[in-house]
C-alpha cells in the first residue's frame, strides 16, 4: 500500500540513527556496503597480482616462448630496471588470443607483435600501474596534507598566498603540466619515476584544497575550542583532534583519485611520456598495438580492459566508503 | 552532603596520588578570594571582528565611484565596552537575543578570542596581558561547557579520553590516578563510572553535556563560562542537567558565568542578571530585582516577550517593532534607541507626551514604510489625530508629511482612484528624504542619541546596585 | 464527539510507522483528536513525541520508509485516509478516500496549509519570495499571474513585511529568520485555507521575534477564523495561543483538555511532571523538579502505561495495563481526557496495586543515568542515543 | 553587488592568477638539465657556432628572469615567442590551430550535459529502482574508462568494423564546402557531424559520466529538502517540483563542476586528438614536446591554461546568475 506519491527517502525521521564514528563503526558500514565491498574484491584481485609479478622474478615469461636461458632471480619492480627485460622474440609472428581459430592455449589472450605472450604483459601491466597509481597518489597526499593543513591551520595571508600558488597550478590542466614536466625535468627522456612525480606535483593543489576545507570545517567543532579553552597545546590539537578527524574523507577522496592517478598515467604511457617499451605497461601497450589496431584488434581490447577493472575497483571502494561515512544520502 | 568529595579523594594519600597535590594549587590560590569578593572583572572589553580577512581584505571594488578600489575595513562591534564583575561563589547570567554577542563576550573572556581593546582581571591578573604559555597554564582555573551536545566532544575519543584530556594539558596525576579521577567525576555529573571506554555517540545529549561537565571540572576550575548549556536539550532534560549544574557549584564551590537565551532558566539559575544588546551591557542587576523591577525598556520588553506557561496571564505580546540593527554601524548613543518604545524627546523643542509620542510612531513609519502612500490628509488623521505638534516640529513634521504624501503634487487629480500596482512606483513619495528629515531632526536630537547611558540606580529588591543604561534615569 | 456540530477534521486512532532496518518504528500509534473551526488545537510533546509526524499523516506527506497504516481521516465529510477491509481480507484504501490527484489539487495548501518550523530552511533559496508565494497563490485560488501578484502584496502588507512591493522581488536571504516566518505565514493565510498546521513555527525564533510571530497570529487567526494545529514542545507557547490541547508521549496522546484545565486541572502525570520541570519566566522556582531518564525510543516502547519507567505515581499495574485515552472528567462540556489508570474511569485496580519500587540511583540522584536503556545489542550502547533535541 | 560588478570583480581576479601561470610555465620549460639549446637541437647537425646563434637569438645566454620579462613584455603585446622548429609564431600557429581543439571540447561538454543532466534527473526521481542502477553502472565504467581506449574502440567498432563513421580528423565548419569538395552547405554540416560524433563522444563519455553522478546525488539531497516539501505541502505537482523547485538549486554544484572539469576535457583534448588524428591544438602540442619545441610549448600551456581560467569565470559567472546570494552577498 503506498500512501502519499511522495516517496523520497528522508535523513531527520525517527528511524534514522544519528551520525556514528569511530573506525570500528566505518568498517562494519563498509562491509555492510554492497559497493564497497565489491570494490575490494576488485583491488585484492589486482593487488594479488601485483605482488605476484613482484615475487615473480622469472621475466622469461614476457617473451616468446621459452627463451629459459633469461631467466632472472631477482624480484625487482621491472620498470626499475628495463635492461633485465628479456629481448623480444624472434619470431615476428601474431599469435591470435586462444579462442580464435589460429590460437592456442599457451598464449590465451595470444601475442603482441613482438611475439611476447599477452595474457602475461597484462599481467605484469598491473604493476606498472598500481605502483605508479599508488605512489602517485601518495606523493600528492603528501605533500598536499602539508600545503592544505598549513594553510587552514594558519589561515591570514599564508592561506591566501599558498592558495593562489595552488590556483595556479590548478589552472593548468594535470595530463599537461605533468607531460610538460616529466618531458623537461628529464631532460627529453621521459619514464615512469619522473612520471610518479610530476602526476604527485599535479595532484598536490587538488589535495590540498579539499584538506584545506576538512582542516576548515574540523577547527570550527567545539571540541577544537574545548581543548583549547582547557589548555591543550596546539601540536596535541592538531595531532589528537584536527589530523584524525579530517583523515575519513580525505582518505574517500584519495581511494577515489588513485582512479584519476592511474588513468592519467595510462595516458601519459599511451603518448610515450611515461613507461617506456620494452617495460609492460597497459597505457604502452595500447601504444604500440595502435599502429595494428586494423591487423589485430584484441590487442588494443585487453589492455584497455584491465586498466577499466582496476579503476573500476577503487572508484567503487571510494563510492562504498562515502556512502559509509557522508550521512546525507544515506539509506 | 559531601564537600569536594573529588578533590579530597584525589588529595588523599591513601589514594597514593599524593605527590600531585602541588599540582592542585590553583585550588589554593582560589582560596585568596572569600566567598562574595571579585573573582574576575571584566573593563572596557571589546571584540571588533574584520568583516573579511585575507590578501585583498579591506579593498573593496565598486565600479560606480572613482577610483574603483577602495581600501577600508568594515568592523563587527560584537562586544562594545562592556564592564562587570563576577563574585567568587555566584552564578552570573548573561542573558541576550542571538546576534546580542554574549557567546563572543564568554569566548573573549576565555582568551579563545582575542580582545581587541580591555582587560579580563581573573584573580587580579590580567588575562588579556598573558602570553601563550602562561595563558595555557592559567587554564586549568577556568574552564568552559559549550551549547552543542554533538560538537563539543570528539567523536573518534573515548569519554575517559575526553574528562582526561584537560589533566594531561596540565600534568596532572598520573594515567591511573586520571582514570580514578575521571570515573569518579563520571559519577558526580551523574553518569555511570563504566562508560569510562565508551564513545560519545554512545550517549544522548544531556548524558553528552554531562561529560562535558566532568571534563570541565576535571582541572579543578574556579570559574566555568557556560554558554548555553541546556539550549539544546529537551525540557525534561534540561531540568536534570541544571539541578546537576547546581548540586556541583555548591560542593566545589564554582562560579559561573552562566550565557543563555531563554530568560526562565536565567531565572532559574542565576544571582545575578546581566542583559546585553547589541555588543552593550544594558542592564545587571540581582535576579528578583531584574525580573521584578526592570529598568531598561529593552528588559522590559524581553521580559514582556516570553510567553508564560500559564493560560490565566494574559500579558502584553511582542511590544517591540523593527528589527536589531547591524553591529557594523550600531545606533550612535544608547544603541536600542531605534527601536525604544520610550525614546526620549529631543530637549530643544516644546513637547506634550501625546505630541512626542505621535511623532514617534509617525517616524518610525516612514523609516519602516510600514503604510500605504496616502493622502496627506489621511496620513494627519492616521497618525497624529488630526493635530499636527505645535511649532517647529509640527513645520517638520509637515515636510514630512508632504514628502511622503500620495497628492503631493498638484498636478495629480485622481488620487482617489489609485490600484496598488500603480502606486507601486510612484514617483511622487519620497520616504528616503523624509527619513532623513524626521531623523534628523528628532531621533538624531534626543540625548538618547547623543550620550552613551550609564547610571546606577537603587534596587527595590536586594541589596545590590542596579545598573541600567538608560537614559530615562538622568 | 461532543454534541456540537461535526469537527472540521477529525482524526481517529492514527497510525503511522516507519520501516528502518533496525525495525519498526511506531511514531504515531493510535492518536485520536479532532479541531473544530476557528480554534487553535495544541500538539505537545517532547522530542521523539511523534507530533510532527502526526502532523504530516494529516496531509498524507509521510516520506519514506514511513507509512500511515491505519485509522482515518475525516476532514470536511472526506475521507483524507481510511482503510477498509478487501475481498481477500487484506486491509485497503477505501474507495472514497481521495486520491493523491485530489489531495494535491484540493486539499494541500488551499484546504490545509502548513508552516513548517525552520524558516531558513523553508524558502527556496534561488526564487524571490514572492515568486514563490505567487505561485503557491496560483497553484491554490485560480487567480490570473497578475492578481496572485497583487494578492501576493497584499499578504506580505498584512503580515507585517515593511515596503512590500520592494521586498517581493527580494531572495530569502535577504530576510531575517522573523521576517521569513512571516512570509510563510503569508503563504499559509493567502491560499486561503480552512486550517493550517503550524510545526513549532516560532522555536527557531528570538524572544521578541516569537512574541511578534504570536501576536500576528492571534490577530489574524482572529480575522479570517483560520483554525490551527499548532504543533508546539513550548507550554508557555501553547498557555498563550492554544483553546484545546493535545499532550504527547512517545507517539500517542496521553492527555486531552481545553487549555485551562490542561494547566490547573492536569489529569496525566506526564503532563504534570512536565510542568513541574520547567523553569519559569514569571516567577522563581527554587528547586526544579525533573523528570527522571528520557524518552524511551519509539522502536520498543516499554509494556502497559509508555510512560510508568518514568512516572512518580507509577504502580504495578502500570506495567500490565496499557491504557487508552478515556474521558476523566469534563470542562464546560467538552471532555476531558487523560491516558491514566489512576482515574476511576478506568478501573483495573490502580488503588490495590502496589507501587513500584524505584531503582536505587533514581532515588538517590535525578541524574539521566536511570533512562530506559534502548540498547542495541550489536552495537552495546549506553542508553538510547535517540535525537534529543534533534527531530 | 550587481552582476556586472561581479563579473568585473571576477576578471580582476583572475590577472594574478594568468600572471602565476606565465612564471610557471616559464620556470617549467627551464627546468631542462643541460643545455637547453642542444635539447632544442636534437636532431639537428649543429656546430658551435649554430649554438651560439640560437643561443643568442632567443635571449639564452642572459639570466633568466630577464628572459621571463622579456616574455612577459611579449605577451602583453601578444607576442607569444618564435617556434624554433617551425620557424613561424607561436601565436599564429596556436590561432590556427585551436579552432578544431575548441570545436571538439564545446561539443564534448554538449553532448556530456544534455544526456547527463536528464539521466542524472530519473536516475535520482527513481532512486533505487532498475533504471537507476543500470544508470549508476553505466556512470561508473564511465569514470572508470580511459578517454582514448573509448577512442579507439569507438574506431574499431564504427570505423573499421561497420564502416559507418570516418576516423580521422575534422570538417571544420568554418571552411567553405568547396575546400572538401562538399555539394553545398548541408552535405557540409552532415559531413561535419560526422566527423565530429566519434571523438565528441569519447571525449564526453568522463564528463558525461562525472555529471551523472554529481547531478544524481546532488537531486537527491535538493529533493529532500524543506522547501520541497512545502512545495509538496501546497499542492504543487511533481513535475513542477523536480522541474523547478528541487533541479534549480541542484544545479549550482553542477555549474561549479562544469568549469572545474574543463581541465580535464582540456587535457583529454591532447590525447583524442592524437587518437583521431585531429589537427588542433592538442595535438600541435603533442609534436612541440616530441620536438622539445620550448617556445611553442610554453605558449599551448599559456593558452589552453588561460582557456580553462576563462572558463572556470564563465561558470562562475552562471552560478552567480543563478544563486542570488552570490551577488547580493549573505544577509547573516
Amino acid at each position: 500500500m503506498a500512501v502519499g506519491e511522495t516517496q523520497v527517502e528522508s535523513g531527520s525521521e525517527p528511524g534514522t540513527k544519528e551520525v556514528e564514528t569511530g573506525w570500528r563503526a566505518t568498517l562494519r558500514k563498509i562491509k555492510r556496503d554492497t559497493t564497497a565491498r565489491w570494490g575490494l574484491y576488485v583491488i585484492t584481485f589486482v593487488l594479488a597480482i601485483t605482488a605476484y609479478t613482484l615475487i615473480d622474478g622469472n621475466l622469461s615469461r614476457l617473451t616468446f616462448g621459452n627463451v629459459s636461458d633469461f631467466a632472472m632471480a631477482e624480484a625487482l619492480p621491472i620498470f626499475e630496471h628495463p635492461e633485465r627485460l628479456p629481448p623480444p622474440g624472434e619470431a615476428d609472428t601474431n599469435v591470435p588470443p586462444a579462442f580464435h581459430a589460429d590460437g592456442s592455449m599457451a598464449h590465451p589472450l595470444g601475442t603482441d607483435p613482438n611475439g611476447r605472450d599477452y595474457f602475461t604483459r597484462i599481467v605484469y601491466g598491473a604493476q606498472v600501474s598500481v605502483s605508479v597509481g599508488l605512489a602517485a597518489t601518495f606523493l600528492g597526499l603528501v605533500g598536499g596534507t602539508i600545503v592544505g593543513a598549513v594553510a587552514g591551520y594558519y589561515g591570514g595571508w599564508v592561506d591566501d598566498l599558498l592558495m593562489r600558488a595552488v590556483e595556479t597550478v590548478y589552472a593548468i590542466p594535470p595530463l599537461i603540466l605533468i607531460i610538460v614536466f616529466t618531458v623537461f625535468v628529464s631532460g627529453g627522456s621521459p619514464d615512469v619515476r619522473f612520471a610518479i612525480i610530476g602526476v604527485g606535483i599535479a595532484f598536490i593543489p587538488v589535495f590540498a584544497r579539499i584538506i584545506r576545507s576538512e582542516v576548515l570545517s574540523v577547527r570550527e567543532m567545539d571540541y577544537i575550542e574545548a581543548a583549547r579553552a582547557a589548555g591543550v597545546k596546539d601540536r596535541n590539537i592538531i595531532l589528537r583532534h584536527v589530523i584524525p578527524n579530517s583523515f575519513a574523507p580525505v582518505m574517500v577522496y584519495a581511494t577515489l583519485q588513485i582512479g584519476v592517478t592511474i588513468l592519467i598515467v595510462a595516458g601519459l604511457s599511451f603518448l610515450g611520456f611515461g613507461a617506456q617499451p620494452p617495460t609492460p605497461d597497459w597505457g604502452e601497450m595500447l601504444q604500440t598495438s595502435h599502429s595494428y589496431m586494423h591487423s589485430n584488434v584484441w590487442l588494443s581490447i585487453w589492455p584497455g580492459i584491465a586498466i577499466m577493472i582496476t579503476i573500476m575497483g577503487f572508484n567503487l571502494f571510494g563510492d562504498g566508503l562515502q556512502d559509509a561515512l557522508d550521512p546525507r544520502i544515506n539509506d | 552532603m559531601e564537600v569536594r568529595a573529588v578533590s579530597d579523594t584525589v588529595q588523599d594519600p591513601s589514594r597514593g596520588q599524593s605527590e600531585d597535590d602541588d599540582l592542585l594549587g590553583s585550588e589554593m590560590s582560589g582560596e585568596e578570594i572569600a566567598h562574595g569578593d571579585a573573582l574576575l572583572e571584566v573593563d572596557g572589553l571589546k571584540k571588533y571582528f574584520d568583516q573579511d580577512s585575507g590578501l585583498l581584505s579591506g579593498v573593496s571594488f565598486d565600479p560606480d565611484s572613482f577610483p574603483p578600489v577602495s581600501v577600508g575595513q568594515d568592523h563587527v562591534k560584537a562586544v562594545d565596552d562592556v564592564n562587570f564583575e563576577i563574585r567568587r561563589g555566584e552564578t552570573l547570567g548573561l542573558v541576550g537575543e542571538s546576534g546580542c554577542g554574549k557567546s563572543t563576550l564568554g569566548r573573549t573572556i576565555l582568551r579563545l578570542l582575542e580582545p581587541t581593546d580591555g582587560s579580563i582581571y581573573f584573580k587580579g591578573e590580567d588575562l588579556a596581558d598573558l602570553s601563550g604559555e602562561q595563558l595555557r597554564q592559567k587554564r586549568s582555573e577556568i574552564q568552559m561547557i559549550f551549547q552543542d551536545p554533538q560538537s563539543s566532544l570528539d567523536p573518534r575519543m573515548k569519554i575517559g579520553q575526553i574528562i582526561e584530556e584537560p589533566m594531561r594539558a596540565h600534568g596532572m596525576l598520573d594515567d591511573e590516578g586520571r582514570e580514578a579521577r575521571a570515573k569518579e567525576l563520571l559519577e558526580k555529573v551523574g553518569l555511570d563510572p563504566h562508560h569510562y571506554n565508551r564513545h560519545p555517540h554512545a550517549f544522548s545529549g544531556g548524558q553528552r553535556q554531562r561529560v562535558n561537565l566532568a571534563r570541565a571540572l576535571s582541572v579543578n576550575p574556579d570559574f566555568v563560562v557556560c554558554d548555553e548549556p541546556v539550549s539544546a536539550l529537551d525540557v525534561s532534560i534540561q531540568a536534570q542537567v541544571l539541578n546537576t549544574m547546581e548540586e556541583l557549584q555548591e560542593e566545589f564551590g564554582l562560579t559561573y558565568l552562566f550565557i543563555a537565551h531563554d530568560l526562565s532558566v536565567i531565572r532559574h539559575i542565576s544571582d545575578r542578571v546581566a542583559v546585553m544588546y547589541l555588543g552593550n551591557v544594558v542592564e545587571l542587576a540581582e535576579k528578583e530585582e531584574l525580573f521584578e523591577n526592570p529598568q531598561h525598556p529593552y528588559t522590559e520588553a524581553l521580559l514582556d516577550s516570553i510567553p508564560v506557561p500559564d493560560p490565566r496571564e494574559s500579558d502584553a505580546r511582542g511590544v517591540l517593532e523593527g528589527e536589531v540593527p547591524s553591529p557594523v554601524n550600531p545606533p550612535s548613543g544608547c544603541r536600542f534607541r531605534t527601536r525604544c518604545p520610550r525614546l526620549i524627546a529631543p530637549d530643544e523643542y516644546e513637547w506634550t507626551d501625546e505630541e512626542w509620542y505621535h511623532t514617534r510612531a509617525f517616524m518610525r513609519a516612514v523609516k519602516r514604510r510600514t503604510f500605504e502612500p496616502m493622502a496627506a490628509a489621511e496620513i494627519e488623521a492616521e497618525f497624529f489625530g488630526g493635530d499636527l505638534p505645535r511649532g517647529d516640529p509640527g513645520e517638520i513634521v509637515q515636510r514630512a508629511i508632504e514628502l511622503v504624501a500620495s497628492d503631493r503634487s498638484a498636478g495629480d487629480g485622481e488620487s482617489g482612484g489609485e490600484s496598488d500596482a500603480e502606486v507601486i512606483g510612484d514617483p511622487n513619495v519620497d520616504w528616503e528624504r523624509a527619513t532623513d528629515l524626521l531623523l534628523e531632526s528628532f531621533a538624531e536630537r534626543s540625548i538618547c542619541a547623543q550620550e552613551r547611558p550609564a547610571y546606577e540606580i537603587e534596587s527595590e529588591h536586594g541589596t545590590e546596585t542596579h545598573f541600567a543604561a538608560c537614559h530615562l534615569h538622568r | 464527539m461532543s454534541s456540537e456540530s461535526e469537527p472540521l477534521l477529525r482524526v481517529e486512532n492514527l497510525k503511522t510507522q516507519f520501516f528502518t532496518e533496525a525495525g519498526t518504528v511506531r511514531a504515531v500509534d493510535g492518536i485520536s483528536f479532532d479541531v473544530h473551526e476557528g480554534e487553535i488545537v495544541g500538539l505537545v510533546g517532547e522530542s521523539g513525541a511523534g507530533k510532527s509526524v502526526a502532523s504530516m499523516s494529516l496531509l498524507r506527506l509521510v516520506e519514506s520508509p514511513g507509512e500511515i497504516v491505519g485509522g482515518e481521516i475525516t476532514y470536511k465529510g472526506e475521507t483524507i485516509f481510511g482503510l477498509e477491509e478487501g475481498p481477500d481480507g487484506e486491509l485497503q484504501e477505501r474507495e472514497d478516500m481521495l486520491s493523491n490527484q485530489e489531495m494535491r489539487d484540493r486539499i494541500r495548501g488551499n484546504e490545509i496549509a502548513v508552516i513548517f518550523q525552520d524558516p531558513m530552511e523553508s524558502l527556496n533559496p534561488v526564487f524571490t519570495v514572492g515568486g514563490q508565494l505567487r505561485e503557491f497563490i496560483e497553484l491554490n485560488r485560480d487567480l490570473s499571474s497578475e492578481q496572485a501578484r497583487q494578492e501576493a502584496v497584499e499578504m506580505l502588507r498584512e503580515v507585517g513585511i515593511p515596503d512590500p512591493e520592494q521586498r517581493y522581488d527580494e531572495y530569502p536571504h535577504q530576510f531575517s529568520g522573523g521576517m521569513r516566518q512571516r512570509v510563510l505565514i503569508a503563504m499559509a493565510l493567502a491560499c486561503e485555507p480552512s486550517l493550517i498546521i503550524a510545526d513549532e513555527p516560532t522555536t527557531a525564533l528570538d524572544v521578541t521575534v516569537e512574541g511578534q510571530i504570536i501576536d500576528l497570529v492571534d490577530d489574524l487567526q482572529e480575522k479570517y477564523g483560520t483554525s490551527f494545529i499548532w504543533v508546539t514542545h513550548d507550554m508557555g507557547v501553547v498557555a498563550e495561543i492554544c483553546d484545546r490541547v493535545n499532550v504527547m508521549y512517545l507517539g500517542e496522546i496521553v492527555e486531552q483538555s481545553p487549555v485551562d484545565e490542561l494547566f490547573y486541572d492536569t489529569k496525566h502525570p506526564y503532563t504534570e511532571a512536565l510542568l513541574d520541570s520547567i523553569p519559569r519566566p514569571d516567577k522563581t522556582v527554587g528547586e526544579l523538579d525533573p523528570i527522571e531518564g528520557v524518552m524511551p525510543e519509539a522502536i520498543s516502547p516499554p509494556s502497559g502505561c509508555r510512560f510508568h519507567p518514568r512516572c512518580p505515581d507509577a504502580r504495578e499495574v502500570c506495567q500490565r495495563v496499557h491504557p487508552e485515552n478515556k474521558q476523566v472528567d469534563t470542562a464546560e462540556g467538552v471532555p476531558h481526557r487523560a491516558a491514566c489508570v489512576k482515574h476511576d474511569a478506568f478501573d483495573v485496580g490502580y488503588d490495590e496495586s502496589v507501587p513500584l519500587a524505584k531503582s536505587p540511583q533514581v532515588t538517590a540522584d535525578s541524574s539521566a543515568n536511570t533512562e530506559t536503556s534502548v540498547t542495541d545489542p550489536e552495537r552495546g550502547t549506553a542508553g538510547s542515543s535517540g535525537g534529543e533535541g534533534s527531530e | 553587488m550587481g552582476l556586472l560588478r561581479y563579473t568585473t570583480y571576477r576578471f580582476l581576479q583572475a590577472i594574478p592568477v594568468l600572471i602565476g601561470i606565465s612564471i610557471l610555465t616559464f620556470v617549467l620549460a627551464n627546468l631542462t638539465p643541460g643545455d637547453p639549446v642542444r635539447l632544442m637541437l636534437q636532431g639537428v647537425e649543429a656546430d658551435q657556432e649554430m649554438i651560439e646563434q640560437v643561443e643568442a637569438r632567443y635571449g639564452l645566454d642572459r639570466p633568466m628572469h630577464e628572459r621571463y620579462l622579456d616574455y612577459m613584455a611579449g605577451l602583453v603585446q601578444g607576442d607569444m615567442g618564435h617556434s624554433f622548429h617551425r620557424n613561424q609564431d607561436v601565436a599564429s600557429l596556436i590561432a590556427s590551430r585551436i579552432g578544431p581543439t575548441l570545436l571538439l571540447v564545446l561539443s564534448a561538454y554538449a553532448f556530456a550535459l544534455v544526456t547527463s543532466i536528464p539521466l542524472g534527473i530519473i536516475a535520482a526521481k527513481r532512486r533505487n529502482e532498475p533504471f537507476d542502477h543500470v544508470s549508476r553502472i553505466v556512470a561508473l565504467l564511465g569514470v572508470s574508462t580511459p578517454s582514448f581506449w573509448i577512442g579507439i574502440m569507438l574506431i574499431l567498432i564504427f570505423a573499421v568494423q561497420l564502416g559507418w563513421l570516418p576516423s580521422a580528423d575534422l570538417v571544420y565548419p568554418w571552411w567553405s564546402p568547396e575546400v572538401y569538395g562538399h555539394d553545398g552547405y548541408l552535405e557540409h554540416f552532415v559531413e561535419t557531424i560526422r566527423h565530429l560524433v566519434l571523438p565528441m563522444i569519447a571525449l564526453g563519455t568522463l564528463q558525461m559520466a562525472t555529471l551523472m553522478r554529481v547531478e544524481r546525488t546532488q537531486m537527491i539531497e535538493s529533493l529532500q529538502g524543506e522547501y520541497v516539501k512545502l512545495a509538496r505541502a501546497y499542492g504543487v505537482p511533481e513535475r513542477t517540483i523536480l522541474r523547478k523547485h528541487a533541479f534549480q538549486v541542484a544545479q549550482l554544484p553542477i555549474i561549479t563542476i562544469v568549469g572545474l572539469n574543463l581541465s580535464t576535457a582540456l587535457g583529454g583534448a591532447v590525447l583524442i586528438e592524437f587518437v583521431f588524428n585531429i589537427n588542433g591544438l592538442g595535438r600541435l602540442f603533442y609534436e612541440a614536446i616530441i620536438q622539445l619545441d620550448y617556445q611553442l610549448i610554453m605558449g599551448i600551456t599559456m593558452i589552453i591554461a588561460t582557456m580553462f581560467v576563462i572558463g572556470v569565470i564563465i561558470t562562475d559567472i552562471a552560478y552567480a546568475y543563478i544563486d542570488p546570494r552570490v551577488t547580493y552577498g549573505e544577509a547573516e
